[in-house]
């Protein structure tokens, strides 16, 4: 019978101020967790605010205005809130020390700030919804941004501190992982998902500051109309896209690259397999963080600029497909000649594989220049984006919220409520958003409050989609909380892993390891090692 | 490869007093050089020759003062990877920026200056048709 | 956490590293990759000023000779001899000439601040004439297209590299202290090697900001 | 080609329809296959490897990579998405290199509605009339935001910028009507600033122009302003059932007073009706937004008077 550790890193130390000035990684990890799960109710109530009112045309919910309030925010808290953090900074933050074998990350101190200045930006962001919010879409498009009445300073602001965040964690990574390796743990010797952290931290480090000064001259283009991207003082509109998307491009990796390697963790696991093309998974995250800074034109193929610059970022966008390409192909054959099981996290990965798929496949449409062309700023794109960072991102999510679970609270939640839930959020988010394709290619443009009749069925499944969709999510936040104090403790190694982390107690003691490991096995060694599950 | 940094002693890496005082001299120097350039017409190549002047000051403080020249390799790589990220960001602007008028030149003047909400009076009630053919003719393609 | 429970580990070793080495080597690293962000930073007024004097390159002539170019040239000596002694106050402190570091690192803060004092006197002189960036220019000698960009990108490159001026003050000043108070040393002077390359960093951008926007022709 | 309307596409209605949409299903079917590789791979092996209880775990194959299969399936997607790259460039082209004969028609895009001005001096909101089987080429600028132009059944899109004019063209194959989107976010009224393409036979366009271009002058001010009042968009913010929308109803309101913004009262006249038009945030009514845009440029003298007549009228 699996027993608690007595002493462990949730019961070392007492009281609020041991948790909100925690050095510990993993204390900081389970402040981001809840953090973000905060964040992701309050983007997954717009989202249902949003299909409600498109459950038919005309009004049904609000005014148009507060329609377009409610767009904004669901897209801003979701990606600077939620997605972005979501697995470094909360996953991330947790296992990266304990996959490396390290007590802790290199600049702890730095590490809290991160989380501080995450509550400080969102802090803005409810300044802003408190103000009377903001509706010009997440992306702040000038001229727009810089005439409407509504609350975009101190939103831009809150992007501006949350950059930071990302920064302070991406930059405490790239050291980390540089530095603080056990010895015999290689490059090559690395679990994946350390090497997918690596390469968003890359991103994160090069691309944010970029976000950074955007929000700085928009900032500055609404209070004194510095003429660099308000058309009325002489700037250019198309110039600030380019801003703009030169760091939310390669956003969309920060948020996917972490994701894939929790998915060659999970595929591996629970097939008990050695991960097929190790060396490829590897090259290709740092090959997609590379090519992902040479893409951001394509999110501007009619925004007016130039025929030759949308032909080469055409050709370019093309050449980042590769890489997630062939990183699919690596997971199916990991689990060629496996020992598959199929716990919740499993069905994570196999639902990551599905939609993810298709979400790459449409992908390849909107970088066709003709089709986008047709595509660009319709449903098509919602849809391509939502399997990306939802069906890609957030099942991986997911399935690492399920895998490390018991070895964040040393407990597992119910199996049973757990497929269920999965079962839910699958179909559920099938029914909301593939009906966005066809929408799209109907001609269905986005951001529409209201909407010609014609659209109306698909609409009304889409919505009652995000319905079955939410019912998932409630059974899952209810048996997760649940089994926090109740669920059955877990022992060290639940799954049978190899990765470092399974080696030590579940909950970690406060420097993660008893005595510093050895590296004695990679991390997929299971052509060698039949580690005894704990469950 | 942090593995054979773990076994040195933290020993400081002390360069020559001459080093620092001849790379201050250089930068000095080449600090007049690239101002008493700049009153000379050169046309285009003023702002090319103080950037050149200037690239090589930056190097002088960067592998001498921020010791990349001795230190390990990676800082440097670090240093250059954001001025070429740098480079590509001005690189794929420049572009568009610079190329938008290849199938269409346009030459009419941009639409802001009569624009009603720039310029609520420089339009008035009756050149509607007038003001409809004199964009028509003044967007000549080439 | 600190590392006073570990007697083995002198006491500016961290408990999570295990040699003085490999925590210095992360904390060089760790800033390295924080000047890599500071040149993105910067690197997007970088683009606004490529692409603005490629649209009016006569404006941006005509509006540069505004700018004084001997207060630019004596702001550029004044930032690159700070940068000379910041250099020579870590030289001291790796050969443990404490007195001698603190003494440089004074005359680095006070060219710091006369740096801070011929930009006062430059924008003051640009507030009187008008020449202000965006909406608020009201100068009428300027041919060319929207010449307020130029005082919008003047302003903005100059006002952020002056934050970093002001922030970098407030750094040598924190190291200045604690050099004061010996905790710097041969063995451990990390906090002042970092402040130096953050240092170096503000003058390196000088370096590019002075040619762009004093010497363009 | 010519297509008709399918589960994803609907009906093409220009020349160059045919050609994104052979290219659109190229990829549908492309992307058919690749997804039935992978789910194929997903649930063999899912069900071919499962580990069943009781069953021995043993060690698996230590199989850690394959060369030959690695380069075929990085190789063979390369060398699609190239094709697919040229294809869609191909297409692409066509889409910006206008005829020689193509008619030109200037957009304005403006807080919600597109102004169409034709050479001949016939002007329209929210219908663009052209001839079919003529190339028209459209001269696009917009008074405020950025909007976009995009009529789904012709697969053509293009932002409309403020500070500078874009173009697009295209060939209607037939008659009949379309609809027209702006697709770039501008605002409140974003989701209604739709309007309709409307395609004619050459001969019936010439004579549309021709009274397009002298309209109204048979009608009485009334009648005209009636019709003013859908075809110039004023019914978009401007309910005539004594509604809110984005603006106040104008039915039953003339002659009577109302309280403005800044505190004061007005009567609402002849002269406060042109105002209105003219110079919209000069007297706001209370509880209103100051968004209507000013006609200044876009409605003749005569077109506001009957749309005074109209409003008075409306009792």
């Amino acid at each position: 019978m699996n027993t608690i550790p007595e002493k462990n890193f949730l019961n070392a130390t007492r009281g609020w101020k041991s948790w909100l000035f925690t050095l510990d990684h993993k204390r900081i990890g389970v402040l981001y967790l809840f953090s973000i799960m905060a964040a992701f109710l309050v983007g997954g109530v717009f989202a249902i605010l949003i299909r409600l009112e498109l459950l038919g045309p005309g009004r049904n919910l609000m005014e148009a205005d507060t329609y377009n309030q409610v767009f904004t925010l669901h897209g801003a808290i979701m990606i600077f809130l939620f997605i972005i953090p979501s697995i470094p900074a909360a996953l991330g933050n947790f296992l990266l020390p304990q996959m490396i074998g390290a007590k802790d990350v290199a600049f702890p101190r730095l590490n809290l700030a991160s989380w501080w200045v995450y509550i400080l930006g969102s802090i803005f962001a409810v300044i802003s919804i408190a103000m009377g919010s903001v509706d010009t879409g997440w992306t702040f498009y000038t001229p727009y941004a810089t005439e409407t009445q509504t609350s975009v300073i101190s939103m831009t602001l809150g992007v501006f501190i949350l950059g930071f965040s990302s920064i302070f964690t991406g930059l405490n990574f790239i050291v980390t992982i540089h530095k603080m390796r056990l010895p015999g743990q290689t490059w090559f010797r690395m679990p994946l998902f350390v090497w997918g952290l690596y390469a968003t931290a890359i991103i994160q480090v090069l691309a944010t500051p970029v976000l950074g000064i955007t929000m700085v001259l928009l900032i500055l283009e609404r209070v004194a109309g510095i003429g660099i991207f308000d058309p009325a003082m002489g700037g250019d509109p198309v110039l600030y896209q380019h801003f703009f998307w030169f760091y939310s491009h390669p956003a969309v990796y920060i948020m996917i690259l972490p994701g894939m390697g929790i998915i060659s963790e999970l595929i591996s696991t629970f097939s008990k397999k050695r991960i097929f093309g190790y060396t490829a998974i590897a090259y290709s995250s740092l090959a997609i963080a590379f090519i992902s800074f040479l893409v951001w034109g394509h999110h501007m193929f009619v925004s007016g600029q130039s025929q030759l610059a949308a032909t080469i970022f055409s050709f370019l966008t093309f050449l980042v497909g590769i890489p997630s390409g062939i990183k699919i192909f690596n997971w199916l054959a990991t689990m060629y000649k496996g020992r598959i099981t199929f716990e919740t996290p499993m069905l994570y990965a196999l639902s990551f594989l599905f939609l993810f798929t298709i979400g790459g496949l449409t992908g390849i449409f909107l970088g066709a220049l003709a089709v986008d062309i047709h595509l660009h700023d319709t449903y098509f794109v919602v849809a391509h984006f939502h399997y990306v960072m939802v069906g890609g991102t957030v099942m991986a999510f997911l399935g690492g919220i399920h895998y490390w679970w018991p070895k964040i609270w040393g407990r597992m939640y119910s199996e049973f409520w757990a497929k269920i839930a999965a079962a839910f959020v699958f179909v559920g988010f099938n029914m909301t958003f593939f009906t966005q394709f066809i929408l799209g290619s109907q001609g269905m443009p986005r951001r529409y409050y209201t909407y010609m009749d014609q659209y109306q069925p698909l609409h009304a499944f889409s919505s009652v989609g995000s319905w079955v969709m939410a019912v998932g999510f409630i059974i899952m936040g209810v048996y997760l909380f649940h089994s926090i104090k109740r669920g059955r403790p877990a022992g060290n190694n639940p799954w049978g892993a190899l990765t470092l982390e399974w080696e030590t107690t579940s909950p970690p003691p406060t420097e993660n390891f008893v005595e510093t490991p050895k590296f004695s096995h990679g991390p997929y060694d299971y052509d060698k090692n039949v580690p005894e599950r704990t469950i | 490869m942090h593995m054979s940094q773990q076994n040195k002693t933290n020993t400081p890496h002390v360069l020559p007093l001459q080093v620092y005082l001849g790379t201050a001299a250089a930068l000095f120097v080449l600090t007049v050089v690239t101002v008493m350039v700049s009153f000379v017409d050169l046309g285009g190549w003023n702002i090319v020759v103080a950037l050149a002047v200037a690239s090589v000051k930056a190097a002088a403080v960067g592998l001498i003062f921020m010791h990349l020249w001795f230190d390990r390799k990676v800082f440097l790589v670090i240093f250059l990877a954001g001025i070429v990220f740098l480079t590509i960001f001005i690189g794929l602007t420049m572009l568009d920026t610079m190329r938008r008028g290849d199938i269409y030149q346009i030459s009419a003047d941009p639409i802001h200056k009569n624009a009603a909400m720039y310029d609520t009076t420089a339009v008035t009630t009756d050149t509607i048709p007038a003001a409809a053919d004199s964009t028509h003719s003044a967007a000549n393609e080439k | 956490m600190d590392g006073h429970e570990h007697s083995a580990h002198p006491a500016h070793l961290a408990h999570h590293f295990s040699e003085p080495a490999q925590q210095a080597e992360s904390a060089k690293m760790g800033m390295w990759l924080f000047l890599l962000t500071e040149v993105l930073l910067f690197g997007g007024l970088f683009v606004a000023y490529t692409v603005f004097p490629a649209w009016n390159p006569d404006m941006f002539f005509n509006a540069h000779k505004h700018l004084n170019v001997y207060l630019g040239t004596l702001n550029t000596f004044v930032l690159i001899s700070s940068s000379v002694t910041m250099a020579l106050a870590i030289r001291s402190i790796q050969l443990d000439r404490r007195d001698v570091s603190i003494r440089y690192l004074v005359v680095t803060l006070l060219l710091a601040a006369a740096f801070l004092v011929v930009k006062y006197f430059e924008y003051s002189h640009k507030i009187h004439l008008g020449q202000l960036p965006g909406k608020f220019y009201t100068f009428t000698g300027i041919e060319g297209t929207n010449p307020h960009v130029f005082f919008s990108v003047y302003f903005a490159m100059t006002g952020l590299h002056g934050v970093h001026v002001l922030a970098g003050m407030s750094v040598i000043g924190w190291v200045l202290m604690r050099t004061r108070r010996g905790e710097l040393s041969s063995e451990y002077y990390t906090p002042m090697e970092m402040t130096g390359l953050y240092w170096h960093l503000v003058d390196m951008i000088w370096i590019f900001l002075f040619p762009l926007l004093y010497l363009i022709g | 080609m010519d297509t008709t309307a399918t589960l994803f596409l609907p009906p093409g209605g220009s020349t160059i329809a045919g050609e994104v949409d052979a290219l659109f299903y190229f990829l549908v079917y492309a992307s058919i296959v690749m997804f039935g590789i992978v789910l194929a791979g997903m649930i063999f092996f899912g069900l071919r490897y499962r580990h069943r209880q009781g069953d021995a775990a043993a060690p698996t194959a230590g199989i850690s990579h394959n060369t030959k299969l690695e380069l075929t399936w990085s190789i063979i997607p390369t060398i699609l998405v190239v094709i697919v790259f040229f294809w869609g460039f191909n297409v692409y082209l066509k889409m910006n290199v206008v005829p020689k004969d193509a008619m030109e028609i200037k957009v304005t895009g403006q807080k919600w509605f597109w102004t169409f001005d034709y050479p001949e001096g016939a002007n329209t909101v929210n219908e663009l009339v052209i001839p079919a089987g003529k190339p028209v080429k459209l001269l696009m600028s917009s008074k405020d935001v950025i909007h976009s132009f995009f009529v789904p059944d012709f697969r053509v899109k293009m932002d409309v910028l403020p500070n500078r004019y874009t173009i697009v063209w295209f060939e209607a194959k037939r008659e009949g009507t379309h609809n027209l989107f702006c697709t770039e976010f501008c605002g409140t009224g974003h989701s209604s600033m739709i309007g309709t393409v409307r395609v004619v036979p050459e001969r019936e366009y010439a004579e549309w122009l021709e009274t397009a271009s002298n309209v109204g002058s048979d009608l009485a001010p009334e009648q005209y302003g009636e019709r003013l009042f859908v075809s110039k968009a004023c019914v978009t913010c401007h309910s005539l059932e004594g509604k809110s929308v984005v603006g106040p109803p104008l039915n039953g309101v003339f002659g009577k007073p109302v309280a403005l913004t800044s505190g004061g009262t007005v009567i609402i006249d002849e002269n406060y009706i042109r105002e209105s038009i003219l110079e919209p945030q000069a007297s706001v009514v209370a509880g209103y937004q100051p968004v209507m845009p000013t006609y200044q440029g876009i409605l003749k003298d005569r077109e506001i008077d009957a749309l005074v007549a109209y409003i008075k009228s409306l009792q």
